[in-house]
């Protein structure tokens, strides 16, 4: 049986530990997330952004829940929805305007691939693909090393509702299950697949219930409710970090826009399902509960949008003016082509069987454990 | 007779085929309310009902191996893979399954099903949103492989598909969906799976093509009689698998010169078994070598527009290569 | 929550709706199954037959949870274990041995494929390959059929619980769940994948919990029980065909032989496992309640088990003197070559909206549904 | 030094690694306490515990998938797929995946993965334990794929393949692993990936074969030497991508002759590359057409032994099409 996390009245936040601090940095970052995301779709309307993915509706869940991980020692797996998840991880809205350009200093692929195809080494983000639901397999993996090299991070790995009906999802989930993972398992279930609607996805309404077939916890959290997300994430991410193995969160959220901009929506959601959907938007929901706290008036929202919207808009001219990518470089980065290889030179790695030891002496690439630490969040 | 893009061509097609016989469904992801990503599907579901436009789950090799499972039973399932690139979950199903049913089971078996997938470069499509597949599933034998290129090809080649009691691989070119129009007959009628096409008569040298590279070769073939008064035969492949090796061998022993296209990575495409087969076959007619333009050995075509350019083979390359070897 | 049937005692068979002779008819074939098994075994052993694959200790669950279907309307999906499934099914020692020998006359593919790749359109047995748990989407596909072509037919799919770990398994079964088809999946769930465990396959003890996460009923099955395996089988198929949607039933058995004449189990089993798990033979718990009921007394189990003895005896000869393929035969079958494609002629398809009418003037192949009927059991 | 078959090779060669190496770690179906279907990994699970020797679901894609989690965080995966037959499922995870994710990163990111497989007939295997899968492969840029077939080769190769910071498929073609014995080092060396190696030296033709085919293609080189007095030159294409085409092309140049010996079905085979590939760039310098022996077009060989050898190309075979080219 899934576990419904209920979202609490009252003053939570530092309950769960946040500071106000904290809380107007997560209120910072969905903002800034709506505010990249009307830029973009404006941008693709101009004729100047051939492709853009849309965010809108899912910052709440995305923030509260990717809030509770550490930089420099976690790693991210997020899917294309996840704007908010890789502006918390610690990308700004210029990598999200270089990628939505295809420019050379795009950090997550240079211009290679689509926008919202995130990646980042420095910030712990795995490179990810359009294929829906291969990452899965990939954060196992990710979390199987972390625990086998004995460090104490955790990996979060996103998804849509779509994505449980790939095998790549139930044999990644199921590995996960088996070697009690560190790792942290979010349905961003926004009831649609492009046009599918979840009936068709599957005959279950909560995909959390599929937890317990892996032999570990499902939990369902209201997603517009960020704090509640954050809570449900911090329980399983410390869970996770202590051994516990992975839990399946389930954010229960609603995506504003059409799939993409080359979407059209209306032929399959009613305008008042949408509309509906808009009044439980998480930035009015979290706003209401700042202003309640007195942590921030209208005013103070006022401003903060504005200078964000300015920041938006210096970081889409600059990242319009930056510098495409050479033809001649797409011939690259196939291989390796020079780079030493991974192994150590012979007799360097132990040959007996302290594992840590040899594990410290490693002399390879630097993996987002070894990576510097990158200040706290955004 | 009705001038159609390629899109509509599908579209009209499939329509009139699940009017005519209820056993033809179509399954896929956004088949239905949507009526598919490029709306090959538009109406259908209106039309038809859900038992027969099926919007799947979003898992390709379900799609397929249900799919299969429905043409060992009875009806005729027609699956769309919304991308080519995301048919590799489906690749098992595929070439263990699909292909293998009537040879594993001595003829017992049979499996008539019916997959398209749009492939191919030229749309901002990137990495996942570009890829030639026909390489793949040539070399798989049980499977047919068609990427017919016209309008009334597409027709004939679709209803050849459906009419087939084997598993045939449809390849639309997403790229000449919207760009390619020509005439099509109003009556049904089939363009024969396995048999390529000269579509455009010439003298002096020959391109073997398909898909968007086809269109390519017959602009390319325009400029070279009108510039330098070269005369151009262009080959439809439009069959993959199996592949038309004498209409291909006949047209490069009358021109004596043969230049392959394709928009794949190069090495190991499906242009390489034609390069081969002509030289193999025809050394002693040859008046110069055999010549490839394919894709670069790189995974696949960059989103940005420099780098999407520099992938995918154009008329003017095309047509470089052509002037050189007509010159040889 | 999967539901689990325990086996009751007394005199059970009457109220499941079984005659005497039934119960005699499945004794006799689980003792084929069983003789089979040791002369292909044996034949192994002389260098007769390269490759064998044992049925031995699955004989009760296979022929409790195959006897509900019916011939020439349900359709059977086996895989490689279900010998006894496929004597169910109609195939006799002959077809057995047939295979084993790779002869041209081998029913399931003229000794194309393996031993116990089972297949035959006249009984209903889809052909199956050896990549595992590719069939789970095809039962469903042909489940959806019958339900769209209004037969009230029904699909039984038999799988290892090495299989459930397959992203083919999640995508068919929630497809299956999704359209409430009518098919029932059996895990023979024998606790190992070749040599992997249980416990390295998935973190939960019964894979009958899934059945929930795909919106329909997990229920277990004591699978050395045979008269349990018929009740839950009956049950599921008589739910399936009555529109109720898919069952998964999980029969807890275990196999007595290596997995295959090429394997050896010592390395991974311990003998007393194997012997205490042959305590619980499925043959001598039905052959104690046969005789329990009086139908049956030593004499008439040892001139059955004598009489089977020679048939199979003599089927191996027969089958051993069979004609092999030819060389050039391998270049047939590939594709159809001159058979008339499916479609009827132009306009003969109906047209109209009237489905049901349209498929009754189906011009097509034969299906199972439209086979003849193969009269009663085997 | 010390004279061991090709599947003594790998594990011993699979065991120094992990000894020396902490970051490798093999995982796949049955390989801990059974130590692999062909004992590859035999006394493994002993010696270095479950962590490291992990016996995975029966999952394809997931063991594919998850070893390229593991290898893009600081470990060094080697994952066995019981079958080559059986790596299908993952064929999304190789080629999506795998092979991408240098490149769509602009090279932030790579995957230092290796995937053993044992592939290639003649052991009763039928249609799905028979089969050659280098052509899907050897298709994909971002994937190594190499088939060393000497017990030299497989130490020299398996070091540099799991030394490679990119992914290798690592083929062993199963028929040879207790067949073909040969010294092999005691200590490490590598052997590099991409470049083929003359295995005989010769003057009148050369043969380029890989796998069980290039024994054979040296037994039939012996008896061509022997019966005819024709002495031919046998290149090992070892690396079938990226393909050392300067190394074939050296020796067809010297020799004029060439015959492409592989048992996979012939059409869009990894063989056409090589025989296009001679034809293109050395029209001028053939005594002959380049000839080509491959398995037929049918889904794979069948269980009874007259199909079995009615599909794998022999000696006999070989010996027969090197004489006629040799005679041209
Ligand atoms: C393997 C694969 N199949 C199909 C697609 C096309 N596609 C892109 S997004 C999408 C829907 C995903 O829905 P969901 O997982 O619910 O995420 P959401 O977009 O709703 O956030 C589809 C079908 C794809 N990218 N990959
Ligand atoms: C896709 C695939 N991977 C691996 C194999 C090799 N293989 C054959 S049977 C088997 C184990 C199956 O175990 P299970 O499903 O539990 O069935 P059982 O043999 O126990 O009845 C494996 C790994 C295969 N046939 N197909
Ligand atoms: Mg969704
Ligand atoms: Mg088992």
């Amino acid at each position: 049986m899934a576990t419904r996390v209920q979202s609490q009245s009252g003053s939570r936040h530092s309950a769960l530990g946040l500071s106000d601090q904290d809380l107007l940095d997560m209120y910072r970052t969905m903002v800034m997330a709506r505010l990249c995301d009307e830029a973009q779709f404006r941008l693709n309307r101009q004729g100047k952004a051939p492709f853009v993915v849309p965010v809108s509706g899912h910052e709440g869940c995305q923030v509260g829940s990717a809030w509770p991980y550490q930089k420099g020692k976690d790693v991210f797996v997020p899917y294309y929805r996840d704007m908010a998840i890789c502006l918390t991880a610690g990308m700004g809205p210029r990598d999200v305007f270089l990628a939505v350009f295809g420019k050379k200093d795009d950090p997550s692929s240079g211009g290679r691939q689509m926008p919202a195809h995130w990646s980042s080494k420095r910030l712990g983000i795995l490179t990810g693909s359009s294929p829906i639901a291969t990452q899965i397999p990939h954060a196992a993996g990710v979390a199987y090393a972390m625990k086998y090299r004995g460090e104490d991070g955790a990996v979060g790995c996103w998804f849509g509702d779509g994505a449980t009906s790939e095998g790549d999802w139930h044999e990644g989930l199921n590995f996960s299950g088996i070697h009690k993972l560190p790792v942290v398992w979010y349905c961003e279930n926004n009831r649609y697949a492009i046009s599918v609607p979840l009936s068709k996805q599957m005959a279950v309404k909560d995909v959390a219930v599929r937890a317990e077939g892996y032999g570990f916890e499902g939990v369902i959290v209201e997603g517009n409710d960020v704090l509640a997300c954050y809570e449900a994430s911090k329980n399983a991410v410390e869970k996770a970090r202590a051994g516990g193995g992975p839990t399946l969160v389930e954010l229960k959220t609603y995506r504003f826009h059409p799939h993409t901009s080359d979407d059209d929506d209306r032929a399959y959601r009613s305008r008042e399902e949408v509309e509906e959907a808009k009044r439980n938007d998480s930035l009015i929901v979290f706003a209401n509960y700042l202003k309640d706290q007195g942590l921030i008036n209208e005013d103070g929202m006022e401003s903060l949008r504005a200078g964000l919207k300015a920041e938006v808009d210096a970081e889409v001219g600059a990242a319009w003016n930056a510098e495409d990518p050479s033809a001649e470089s797409g011939l690259l980065h196939v291989f390796a082509d020079g780079e030493p290889g991974p192994r150590r030179s012979n007799g360097d790695g132990g040959g007996d069987d302290e594992k840590s030891d040899a594990l410290e002496s490693t002399g390879g690439e630097a993996t987002p454990a070894e990576a510097p630490a990158q200040g706290e969040k955004v | 007779m009705t001038e159609k893009n390629i899109v509509q061509t599908v579209h009209d097609t499939l329509w009139d085929v699940m009017k005519d016989d209820d056993r033809v469904v179509v399954l896929g992801e956004d088949v239905g309310a949507r009526g598919g990503v490029f709306r090959a599907t538009a109406g259908f579901l209106d039309e038809f009902g859900e038992e027969r436009v099926i919007d799947t789950p979003l898992a390709e090799s379900g799609i397929v191996g249900v799919a299969i499972g429905m043409a060992m039973h009875g009806m005729l399932p027609v699956a769309e893979i919304q991308f080519a690139d995301f048919i590799h979950p489906a690749f098992d199903q595929l070439v263990s399954e699909a292909a293998r049913i009537r040879y594993r089971s001595a003829g017992d078996w049979n499996c008539p099903l019916v997959v398209r997938a749009p492939w191919g470069g030229g749309v901002h499509g990137a990495l996942y949103h570009s890829q030639s597949i026909e390489a793949f599933y040539g070399h798989v034998p049980g499977l047919k492989v068609v990427l017919p290129s016209t309008p009334y090809d597409v027709k004939g080649m679709l209803l050849a598909a459906i009419n087939d009691p084997d598993p045939v691989i449809f390849l639309e070119h997403k790229k000449t969906y919207r760009l390619i129009k020509g005439d099509v007959p109003d009556e049904d009628y089939e363009v024969p799976i396995g048999k390529a096409e000269v579509k455009r008569e010439g003298e002096d040298l020959t391109v073997v093509a398909y898909g968007l590279m086809l269109h390519h070769a017959l602009e390319a073939a325009g400029r070279l009689e009108e510039e330098e008064g070269f005369s151009t035969e262009v080959v439809d492949v439009r069959t993959i698998a199996p592949l038309d090796k004498e209409t291909i061998l006949q047209s490069v022993r009358k021109t004596g010169k043969a230049l392959v296209v394709y928009e794949d990575n190069r090495t190991y495409g499906a242009g390489a078994e034609i390069s081969a087969t002509i030289a193999e076959e025809l050394m002693f007619d040859l008046d110069a070598p055999v010549t490839r333009i394919g894709g670069p050995d790189v995974p696949a075509m960059g989103f940005a527009g420099p780098l999407e350019h520099a992938f995918m083979p154009d008329v003017e390359k095309i047509f470089a290569s052509m002037k050189e070897l007509a010159k040889f």
